[in-house]
């Protein structure tokens, strides 16, 4: 059988969706939509659709697991059975079991964990809409719903994925070039410290290839940082706003 | 095994606070009894789903997703589709969800809904055969709650419902040999009913309809009423630890059978816009 | 393939096993069978046969999971795997689970959980042969095992299903004719209250059919309810029979 | 995961009082030491299940459906049809067991009570091959543990052998076109033996048959030999967590001859009625 | 389909491998080879290999399984997925729990568990190449790592099955002779106390076969049980070695 | 879900000595911070494994053995075979490893061994199909840990990569009849590539490769760069609650390169052996 690949860069150096090789898709962020998560955050980056609840910090159950020092934090990532074009099982699969614990990793280095000991902290990420770069809109998003949750952090962590096709460095690959490219690298990025707290790849790169992706994986994290302080501003804008009126209905 | 909850402590002085209320015929949050929160209905919100719907009650907020595959039908009903319901408490919704493999109430939640669409057979499932004991259309339904503040059972039907109207399903050709080819086209799918579940609460004497979740926690006991768009009772369930006297059943019946006149509009006028 | 439906009601009224629409089928029950269980009771209802257990009030284990002012009750609806036409795995299906909840729910309001404050009473159902009718006569047995095991009851809690077959209302389906009919309506009644701790439906009543149903439901639950009472009644003689013989031989 | 058990403990006086009567050759319940306990047989209790029995063996209650099905036979012998044993400890049964997925003793259970039947070839699996390598009987053993005083491995085994004698399978024909069709006939399983299981406690220096719970409880060890009606060995399991000497295994084998004999006669002539 | 058996015993009275009834297969032994574990031996029964380590005696957890007056065993049997000619599912099997309890209770008997109330007892058992014998081989194997482990014995536990192959009583089967042979009957035995801890049994033998088949067993045992004293042996010179080695230098 | 784990408390004066010598570019057991502890390979050590392999990073030991069947291929990859790696954490290998269904770290090493090889296409999958779409060859890579002291990753990549190139498939002819059957000839599965895992921890600002089981337990996150035989990098994993800055990843990456070419050459001579 033999299949004809379809070009994921055209001639003029854009890609399937038109974009330039360092454009993002378009990106929501809203903070804030849940009533009973402590902090919640919805992202669509291109077709993904993801929200994030955060319950926490709250007593640990059962109590044995808790850390006399520190909260700790319970994740999860996982992929609704209709997010999918086959239908998921919605038992965990061995990636979401592995995605589960790198996100925890990822967001676990800006959590003032220390601050609530015998506590915990959960992360609970539904990917509604799974088009692409899910573990990294799902880093965007829960960063952002920690801080809705008002656990204090020491920044936000901003995340997304550069790879490789028809062998270019693209950033924010959606699922056609996730699954036609040669590499994808899954980033999470902390301006505060210039670090990655979430660094995968599959696929092939030279050394060269390799830090040219970092840098520009850098520069798209540092985009959507720009976004997710936008949407927090946002949120606390309403609050204000929405504080302000019920003093307003108070005195009035 | 099924185990009496610890159902979440309700502070007192509130709970006594709805009972006395309730005594004047008024509710928490200034609702008559036998009214429902605001309902809003979107539907296609999710591209990758066959169909999709969320519908919110109040702060109640559920999302359905439908799926739609080809599979064996099942062996003694050779000649139907198959439609599957499945619900997801999800750890989301509420600081009592904890992730985890189905429970009895989310079980029980999916078959109440699933009850309602079967008997009221408002997918015709005849028309989902391909090749009889051979080849069928699978509905997978999935009911995911994002956000509990009491009467899922009614806000996932209502989900469900509007999600299957929305729901376009590939066009599938059986070819000269036999063999079955997905098409490009999609048709709707064959939708013949429009069931509606009802679900009231016991308190003390009072019955109420759509409780939030504080009403739910205080509840005796729930039913629901499920009615068919010409006026049948297609399904019951009543749950919870309590009693409803004969006398109350036969009112409740009334009452559900008002009000799902009431949301059939609702859920028509949404699913057709 | 055109299958000829057999008619479920004959020319004379009659159903397809000779019965008249509020004739129960021949129900055989028996009290404290079960040598290890505090309270048992064995029914036979048409060709369905269920014995049932209880255990407790005994100490909950695991601690936590008792409450501070009542019994927990936890409750088994199971079927054997030679139950059925084909065999069923022994594993708990989803309507076994269901059913489970539903049958709890229709026996705590009869049972005063509140004399037994972190305490468990245990109900194991299991259905040795299913021919229709299987959750009543469950609840039915229930209530005879659990005054069995000597637990106070506010009363007893007698169970029937009313169904429509053939367009005509009948009490108590057998297994073609809940598969078959058009409607079947499990009722558990509670004489003491009149009222109703189990209802469930599925298929289609008109609301007159629905009130008609509910009126013959009543009426066979306290047909069951008789039947109940005769067979404690007949347990306590026994116990007393060997009591009383224990007494003579002991003053012998 | 093996782990050692918390046996229930036995009261002191009691256990005294065991040990002290077993000095003497005597037991709690008047038995000798190599008597039996009762035993009663029952066929044909579950009309839906293709075989049935049920035994008991003083207060211990055992009762045993068989379902044959059809299936594929095991691609390593494509000429035999298949026979599964399954045992419940139910919860019914005793206090101390508790709802779930078959444990070590449930699957240690059933696993002896298999052997007895597959090794004495009590069933011809020959003759339940419909189609070889295609199409098989299955035969279901499932064990049902009513109410447990002891001893559940010989009443598991005996009304095992006993359901099986009772089982009457369907006809099933190869049609011209090669598709196998159930007919309306029946025919008894095809049974070669009648393996009997006889199970024997040693508790300090004596070694006695069919123990009750408490005995069980008390005892180092117990040994299950099962014999075959033409008087071999086919099946031999030591259980618990002491030892036997070799002496103490000869007699006891010898004693499992005699027993075995016995109680043989009793099945035939409970299955022959 | 005809299928020709091979002859299991040639006109020589030799066995496939061509051992004589009573040969066992060729035995290595080691022990303490592994770093972690508190014990732990190998051992090499013809292709069978398998490894086993003891951990403890240690703290129980969870602390409610624990036993006020003695230590509890804890003990799996366990084959490893490529171990077999068909890959094993790595889940446990129903013959895997069986035989983990069996063994378990073929190793109670010779440890002082009443030495450690409250602790635990761990031992793992993996069969890394089976070739028939590895319930026995694990449990000669076990006991040497629980002497390894420096738990008081009351006595080494040997293991071997003696079999019926072509209508004769041979020692110590190989899996062909275990899969074709007419009987096979795994042994284990203590020497201090005469006695057997493990006796299964499947296939058929007479009683007279039975009797001999014990005697053969108990003469397998007792050759089995020099190797693991001299492979104990081994282990503490290597030790008392390694031991004077290090004082030697300290004395330098 | 994944929980932040409960870390062994490592003795505090452990730890500040470890801490202490790192700063001065030393290691607690004298290695340089991108030495490699001694390697030993031995292949071909499960004779009834199609390949095997056992790897010791120091005390840490990895067994991998390779089984090969045959069974359909993935629908959506009709033309290539199958390749499927896990990895058990068995308790043989450290106290903290219980017996059960792999955990999330058992599923994070079996995936990044499975990239690494996947991606560098060490496995040559296109030549492991038989008939397309309809019968493949069934690679498992079953990793066995029988004793950790750190490092699982590059021990259990290597151990993969040394029994994969060890690994002997039989031959498959498919007749006229379009029947696959085995032959008794046997062929090297089809390897292109040895990609070298190189694992690298960062404690306080210190990188040091190949970690110890206490170095690990201190440091706050781990990198592993699997670099293929030409230079490329094919899989990365960053482990571990803490971060590396770009600049240490980079320094990382260029010791990886330089680590994995001393080490190839050790696998591929031993292999050749």
């Amino acid at each position: 059988m033999e299949t004809v690949k379809r070009k994921l860069i055209d001639e003029n150096g854009l890609r399937v969706d038109g974009r330039r090789p360092d454009e993002l898709r378009p990106i929501k962020m809203k903070v804030g939509l849940l009533a009973n998560a402590d902090g919640s955050a919805y992202i669509e980056q291109g077709k993904s659709k993801i929200i994030v609840a955060v319950y926490g910090p709250r007593e640990v159950h059962p109590k044995h697991i808790g850390l006399p020092d520190r909260a700790i934090i319970r994740c999860r990532y996982h992929m609704a059975p209709f997010s999918t074009t086959e239908r998921k099982s919605p038992a965990p699969s061995r990636r979401e079991i592995e995605l589960s614990k790198i996100i925890r990793e990822a967001l676990e280095p800006v959590i003032f964990s220390e601050y609530y000991p015998r506590s915990m902290i959960d992360i609970f990420i539904e990917v509604l809409q799974s088009d692409g770069g899910t573990r990294c809109a799902g880093i965007t998003a829960a960063s952002l719903a920690l801080a809705d949750a008002g656990i204090p952090l020491k920044d936000l962590v901003a995340a997304c994925a550069v790879g490789k096709v028809d062998g270019q460095l693209v950033v924010d690959l959606n699922d056609e070039e996730d699954k036609e490219g040669e590499a994808d690298m899954p980033l999470a990025y902390i301006p505060a410290f210039n670090a990655a707290s979430l660094l995968q790849m599959d696929g092939q790169l030279t050394e060269e290839e390799f830090f040219k992706a970092l840098e520009m994986g850098k520069k798209a994290c540092l985009k959507i940082y720009e976004m997710q302080k936008q949407a927090l501003k946002e949120r606390y804008l309403k609050i204000k706003e929405s504080v302000e009126a019920g003093e307003e209905n108070q005195e009035a | 095994m099924s185990i009496t909850p610890q159902t979440e402590p309700l502070a007192k002085i509130k709970s006594k606070q709805i009972r006395e209320l309730l005594k004047t015929g008024k509710r928490i949050d200034g609702r008559e009894l036998d009214a429902y929160r605001p309902i809003t209905i979107e539907t296609g919100v999710i591209g990758k789903a066959e169909g999709s719907a969320t519908v919110s009650l109040g702060n109640t907020k559920v999302l359905v997703g439908i799926k739609v595959e080809t599979g064996s039908p099942y062996s003694d009903t050779p000649n139907t589709g198959v439609l599957t319901v499945n619900a997801e408490l999800l750890p989301l919704a509420h600081a009592i969800f904890e992730p985890g493999p189905p429970d009895e109430n989310s079980i029980e939640l999916a078959r109440v809904v699933d009850r309602g669409i079967r008997e009221s057979k408002a997918v015709d499932l005849e028309k989902l055969i391909i090749v009889p004991g051979k080849l069928a259309y699978v509905v997978f339904v999935d009911i995911y709650i994002l956000n509990h503040d009491g009467n899922l059972v009614d806000a996932s039907a209502l989900a469900a419902i509007a999600a299957l109207m929305n729901t376009k399903i590939p066009k599938i050709v059986v070819g000269e040999d036999g063999e079955p080819k997905k098409t490009e086209e999609f048709k709707p799918l064959p939708i013949q009913d429009c069931p509606i579940p009802v679900t009231i609460a016991k308190i003390g004497g009072s019955l109420l309809v759509d409780p939030v979740l504080e009403e739910e926690n205080m509840a005796s006991a729930k039913i629901t009423i499920t009615i068919t768009k010409n006026g049948n009772i297609c399904a019951i369930q009543k749950s919870g630890p309590g009693t409803f006297t004969l006398d109350e059943i036969v009112e409740a019946e009334k009452t559900a059978r008002r009000k799902a006149e009431e949301i059939r509009e609702k859920i028509l006028s949404s699913a057709g816009g």
